[in-house]
């Protein structure tokens, strides 16, 4: 007896999964299409770093302190500056980061004692070369500025 | 309690190593005592014998010696102890692989980076390196390297 | 003979091949399709989308992919067998279309011997299989070709036994007949013990999942089409649907009436389309099987053929027996 | 005679070479099998096409630098390796964590420890041929991914613990995140043994496979769920209760008979486990800091040496870091539990078929860059 109901047993699982697999039939995706379709990032997403633009300034904040290049582990953050008076503070010439090399720890950001590193919501990067993965924060500095200023005319319009 | 049953072997087997114990818990390990060379498959037969399992096999590279440390567990709540053997850079000490099996991995684990032979381990094939590999990477005098230190300097 | 050349028999046959050949190529980019559609909504996901509406075309642009890359000939492969293997395998699927009654009409040719020629022929594909399998000169392959023949052996006898129980109950071989005599009653109702044993052999036959350890791609890789490449693949992969098709369609005519309606009732709907709708629900089922499952070990479907399916097939075959013989 | 019976078994013997590139080798692992037919005579698992060399790192690196170097060995379970070698390092150092600190970072490994736990069972359904579990199984774990997305800012290697605590401060968001991942699970575990633990094809295919008797662990330092499911109740949250694991009520799974289906039985009940202590710590979650703010930068432990054991998703893990008092530590071992859970396949794997390697390699649950470091 136990023969046949191994069988009949066996069956009913069988028939059990199918149904769980045949619900799923009516029930909604849950993919989405992504070049069309995007879900939000998160807010506290880590793409690669990037100066951020102070409101009051217009710019960044950075000292060339070189505490993230000496603490990134992997040597990933180039920071060139220059005196532009014989004792000032240095001013910022140069931020190039290699990001084939990143591997997104957040320590540089941590102990940016201005706190003008930040992280970038950016994560469609492509890239065929090494030379591709350079990022020049500098140049990228100049666009975001542009962008905060035409939002902010935008707004003002809008107001 | 097996823990207080490999205390009084290793006790009775190693009269003259004291049990170094730790209160604080750093180590990680109640104890550890240190073995000579010939005293480890001695060593190793008494933990098997009451149940302990090989967690983990390593090595310092000291400028005067290498140091082995075995750590040891059994199923029991902290009964994790350490077993050291001293092993000079020309020495070569004898396998647990027969008494423990997972040793066998280990030990040409440590081969591989250390260049420490075993005697009568026939499989020391590089484990993790290429095939024919001929360097011990993690020895202090192969490529860049903090510090390289006698043995007292740390552990005094 | 006044019909002259159109009506003679021979032009029909190549007519008919022309069309089966168009047919079951369609087909099989359809079922293709349809089953990366039932297989992505039964995950949650939506399948293919981009080429076409809802996907449709994707599979067309998948197969010009596949003729548009090299042929691989592994070295040491028998080159001959190699290349047999393919097209061998589509053969025995062909000539099966031929004996198919979609409707009353639509039959290329009505053979007395029907579903003899179709099992007859069926058995091709597993050599086959393991013509690719050996010829590849790979492990993996003849380990999916050798696995391939001793599951096709063990499943063809359940498969013929279900199918006999049918046929004695008809006194008939000639799939016409068979279907016309469910004219009311499908056989499913009458035999339904050998319709499930014919299912499950079927899938089997098929070698589609849960019993699809000659490809068993997490086991053997790719089975005996490991080595194929381009087009020598694609062959092997529509044969696969058309060898479904072909098995969901002669279990229609067996076991749900084939053309013939709902207990008699065709709801004003032509039989060509009742054969269709049936089948497609058949496949449909095959699929949602395929979804749902993980694949048996080799030596436990062994088992379940020589310990389940085949005495319980006699047993069905006897009281068939019996009873045909009472009435 | 004997002569030619040898020559006959020599010759039925053949070889094969399973992976390294493999749809069932996770990764890069190769098994050189002897195989009889399908039956398996000699298993030589070989290992370290992944060896980055993560010890040596180690030592060349300051204490900090080598934390994102601890979730790329496991990458499956990246929060509980950087959370075990905080662990150490604080020990080391002598580092008090705040209280709000240690929660969060309990209730975002155990997150990270069902996701691990179900990808496992994805793909480990995947190995034994049914695909859609997998899918099913990812859409769970997409909303681990989501919600640890949301205070880590990463979904896979999540450098998220620092010494002294954790970077980022959980909100209210994550805790309804989190609540109604926990409340999504309680219908899922029905759908899944309705899918998969009561099939009849799933089980016939795991029960009495590969069978790793107590014995056995023990001989080759076999833990976690593998070793639970010999019958041994041995986990590193109970035994040595790190963080505050003592204060929670939780079971410790454990199988009888130690075959494939009693490793997938254990790890199925582990992540729910996992999710009482997650409900638990939610509900006891203290106010206050996330961070001590007190840590120096460039970090240097006294001098000596520590060693951490932690539960990892697959079984005991521990830092062994000695220190020379300089900012760098001296050595720099990590204890993996795929290297013994691995290993044991050697005498495992012998008299099985092919098919049943695959099974047993998969019900292991082996993440190849763990061992290979």
């Amino acid at each position: 007896m136990g023969y046949f109901k191994d069988i009949f047993v066996g069956g009913l699982s069988l028939i059990e999964g199918m149904g769980v697999t045949v619900r799923r039939l009516f029930q909604p995706l849950v993919t989405v299409q992504y070049p069309r379709q995007k879900i939000p990032l998160s807010s506290a997403y880590r793409g690669h770093i990037e100066l951020k633009v102070f409101e009051e300034s217009g710019t960044h904040k950075c000292i060339v302190c070189l505490n993230c290049e000496k603490t990134c582990p992997s040597g990933v953050i180039r920071v060139q500056g220059e005196k532009q008076k014989e004792k000032g503070p240095k001013t910022l010439t140069n931020y190039v980061i290699d990001f084939s090399k990143c591997s997104l720890c957040g320590l540089c950001v941590e102990i940016c004692p201005t706190s003008t590193l930040v992280y970038s919501k950016e994560y469609e990067l492509v890239g065929e070369t090494g030379a591709d993965c350079q990022i020049d924060l500098m140049a990228r500095l100049a666009t975001q500025v542009e962008k905060t200023r035409e939002e902010k005319k935008t707004q003002e319009i809008a107001a | 309690m097996r823990i207080k049953d490999i205390e009084s072997r290793m006790q009775n087997k190693f009269p003259d190593s004291p049990l170094k114990g730790d209160d604080t818990g750093v180590t990680g390990a109640k104890w550890s005592i240190s073995v000579p060379i010939s005293g480890i498959r001695d060593a190793a037969m008494e933990f098997d014998a009451a149940g302990f399992f090989l967690e983990s096999i390593t090595a310092l590279d000291f400028q005067d010696t290498f140091e082995l440390v075995y750590h040891f567990n059994c199923y029991e709540p902290g009964s994790r102890v350490t077993v050291r053997m001293l092993c000079g850079h020309d020495q070569v000490p004898p396998t647990i692989c027969d008494i423990f099996r997972s040793a066998g991995w280990l030990e040409r684990e440590v081969h591989e980076f250390f260049g420490i032979k075993f005697s009568g381990n026939e499989d020391l094939r590089p484990l993790l390196l290429p095939e024919d590999a001929d360097y011990h990477p993690l020895r202090k005098t192969f490529g860049r390297v903090g510090a390289y230190h006698k043995r007292e300097v740390i552990y005094g | 003979m006044s019909e002259g050349l159109l009506g003679s028999e021979l032009f029909r046959l190549i007519l008919g091949l022309v069309i089966v050949i168009a047919f079951s190529q369609l087909n099989a980019l359809f079922l293709v399709w349809l089953e990366r559609k039932v297989s992505g909504h039964i995950q949650l996901r939506p399948g293919p989308m981009e080429v076409g509406p809802h996907g449709l075309l994707q599979t067309i642009a998948d197969g010009v992919k596949l003729i548009g890359k090299e042929l691989i000939l592994p070295l040491k492969a028998d080159k001959k067998l190699f290349f047999l293997a393919p097209v061998l395998v589509f053969t025995p699927v062909l000539v099966g279309f031929l004996v198919l009654p979609f409707s009353p009409g639509l039959i290329i040719h009505d053979m007395n011997v029907g579903v003899l020629l179709v099992f007859a022929f069926s058995t091709i594909t597993v050599l086959a299989i393991l013509t690719g399998g050996w010829a590849s000169n790979n492990k993996y392959a003849l380990l999916g070709a050798v696995r391939s023949v001793a599951q096709n052996v063990a499943y063809e006898i359940p498969l013929l036994l279900a199918v006999l129980s049918v046929v004695l109950m008809v006194h008939s071989l000639s799939f016409s007949h068979i279907v016309e005599s469910q004219k009311t009653v499908w056989f499913i109702f009458l035999q339904p013990l050998a319709g499930l044993i014919y299912l499950i052999a079927a899938t089997a036959e098929t070698n589609r999942a849960p019993f699809d350890i000659p490809e068993a791609e997490s086991e053997l890789v790719a089975g005996f089409h490991t080595e194929y490449s381009g087009m020598g693949f694609g062959l092997f992969f529509l044969a696969e649907y058309t060898n479904m098709f072909l098995v969901c369609a002669v279990a229609t005519s067996l076991f749900f009436g084939g053309w013939n309606g709902l207990f008699g009732f065709s709801f004003g709907i032509p039989g060509v389309f009742w054969f269709l709708l049936k089948t497609y629900l058949l496949i449909f089922v095959i699929m949602w099987v395929r979804w749902t499952f993980p694949r048996v070990r080799f030596d436990q479907l062994m088992n379940f053929s020589w310990k389940v399916l085949i005495p319980l097939s006699i047993v069905n075959l006897l009281i068939t027996a019996v009873v045909v013989k009472i009435i | 005679m004997d002569e030619l019976e040898k020559i006959e078994a020599d010759d039925r013997v053949y070889s094969l070479n399973l992976g390294p590139q493999h749809p069932s080798t996770h990764g890069v692992l190769r098994i050189l099998l002897d195989l009889d037919g399908e039956y398996i005579v000699k298993c030589d698992p070989v290992i370290g096409y992944g060896h980055r060399g993560h010890e040596k790192m180690g030592e060349n690196r300051q204490y900090k630098q080598f934390l994102p170097n601890t979730s790329r060995m496991d990458y499956l379970s990246g929060l509980l390796y950087n959370h075990g070698f905080v662990l150490a390092v604080e020990k080391l150092a002598g580092i008090k964590v705040p209280e709000r600190a240690k929660y969060i970072r309990v209730i975002a490994s155990e997150l990270n420890r069902i996701s691990s736990h179900l990808l496992w069972f994805g793909t480990y359904l995947l190995d034994i041929g049914g695909i859609t579990p997998f899918l099913y199984a990812f859409d769970d774990r997409e909303h681990i991914l989501d919600t640890l997305d949301t205070i880590t800012g990463s979904r896979l290697t999540y450098s998220y613990c620092r010494f002294g605590g954790v970077t980022r401060d959980i909100d209210s968001k994550f805790i309804d995140m989190t609540r109604a991942f926990l409340k999504r699970m309680e219908s899922r575990w029905a759908d899944y043994e309705a899918l998969v633990s009561k099939n009849v094809i799933f089980i016939h295919r795991t029960r009495d496979v590969g069978v790793i008797d107590v014995n056995l662990a023990r001989q080759y330092g076999v833990t976690g769920p593998n070793l639970r499911a010999c019958g041994v109740a041995f986990d590193v949250r109970r035994s040595e209760p790190y963080e505050v694991y003592d204060r929670f009520d939780f079971e410790i799974p454990t199988g009888t008979r130690g075959d494939a289906l009693d490793r997938y039985d254990v790890r199925f009940r582990e992540m729910q486990q996992s999710c009482r202590i997650i409900e638990q710590a939610l509900e006891q979650l203290p106010e206050g800091e996330f961070l001590t703010p007190k840590v120096p930068q460039k970090l240097s432990p006294p001098k000596g040496e520590v060693y951490t054991a932690f539960e990892s998703a697959r079984g005991l893990t521990a830092y062994y870091l000695v220190s020379d008092g300089s900012p760098a530590p001296y050595r720099c071992h990590i204890r993996v539990p795929s290297f013994g859970n691995l290993n044991v396949l050697n005498d495992v794997l012998p008299g099985t078929m092919v098919a049943d390697a695959i099974a047993i390699l998969g019900s292991i649950d082996v993440v190849i860059p763990e061992i290979d470091r």
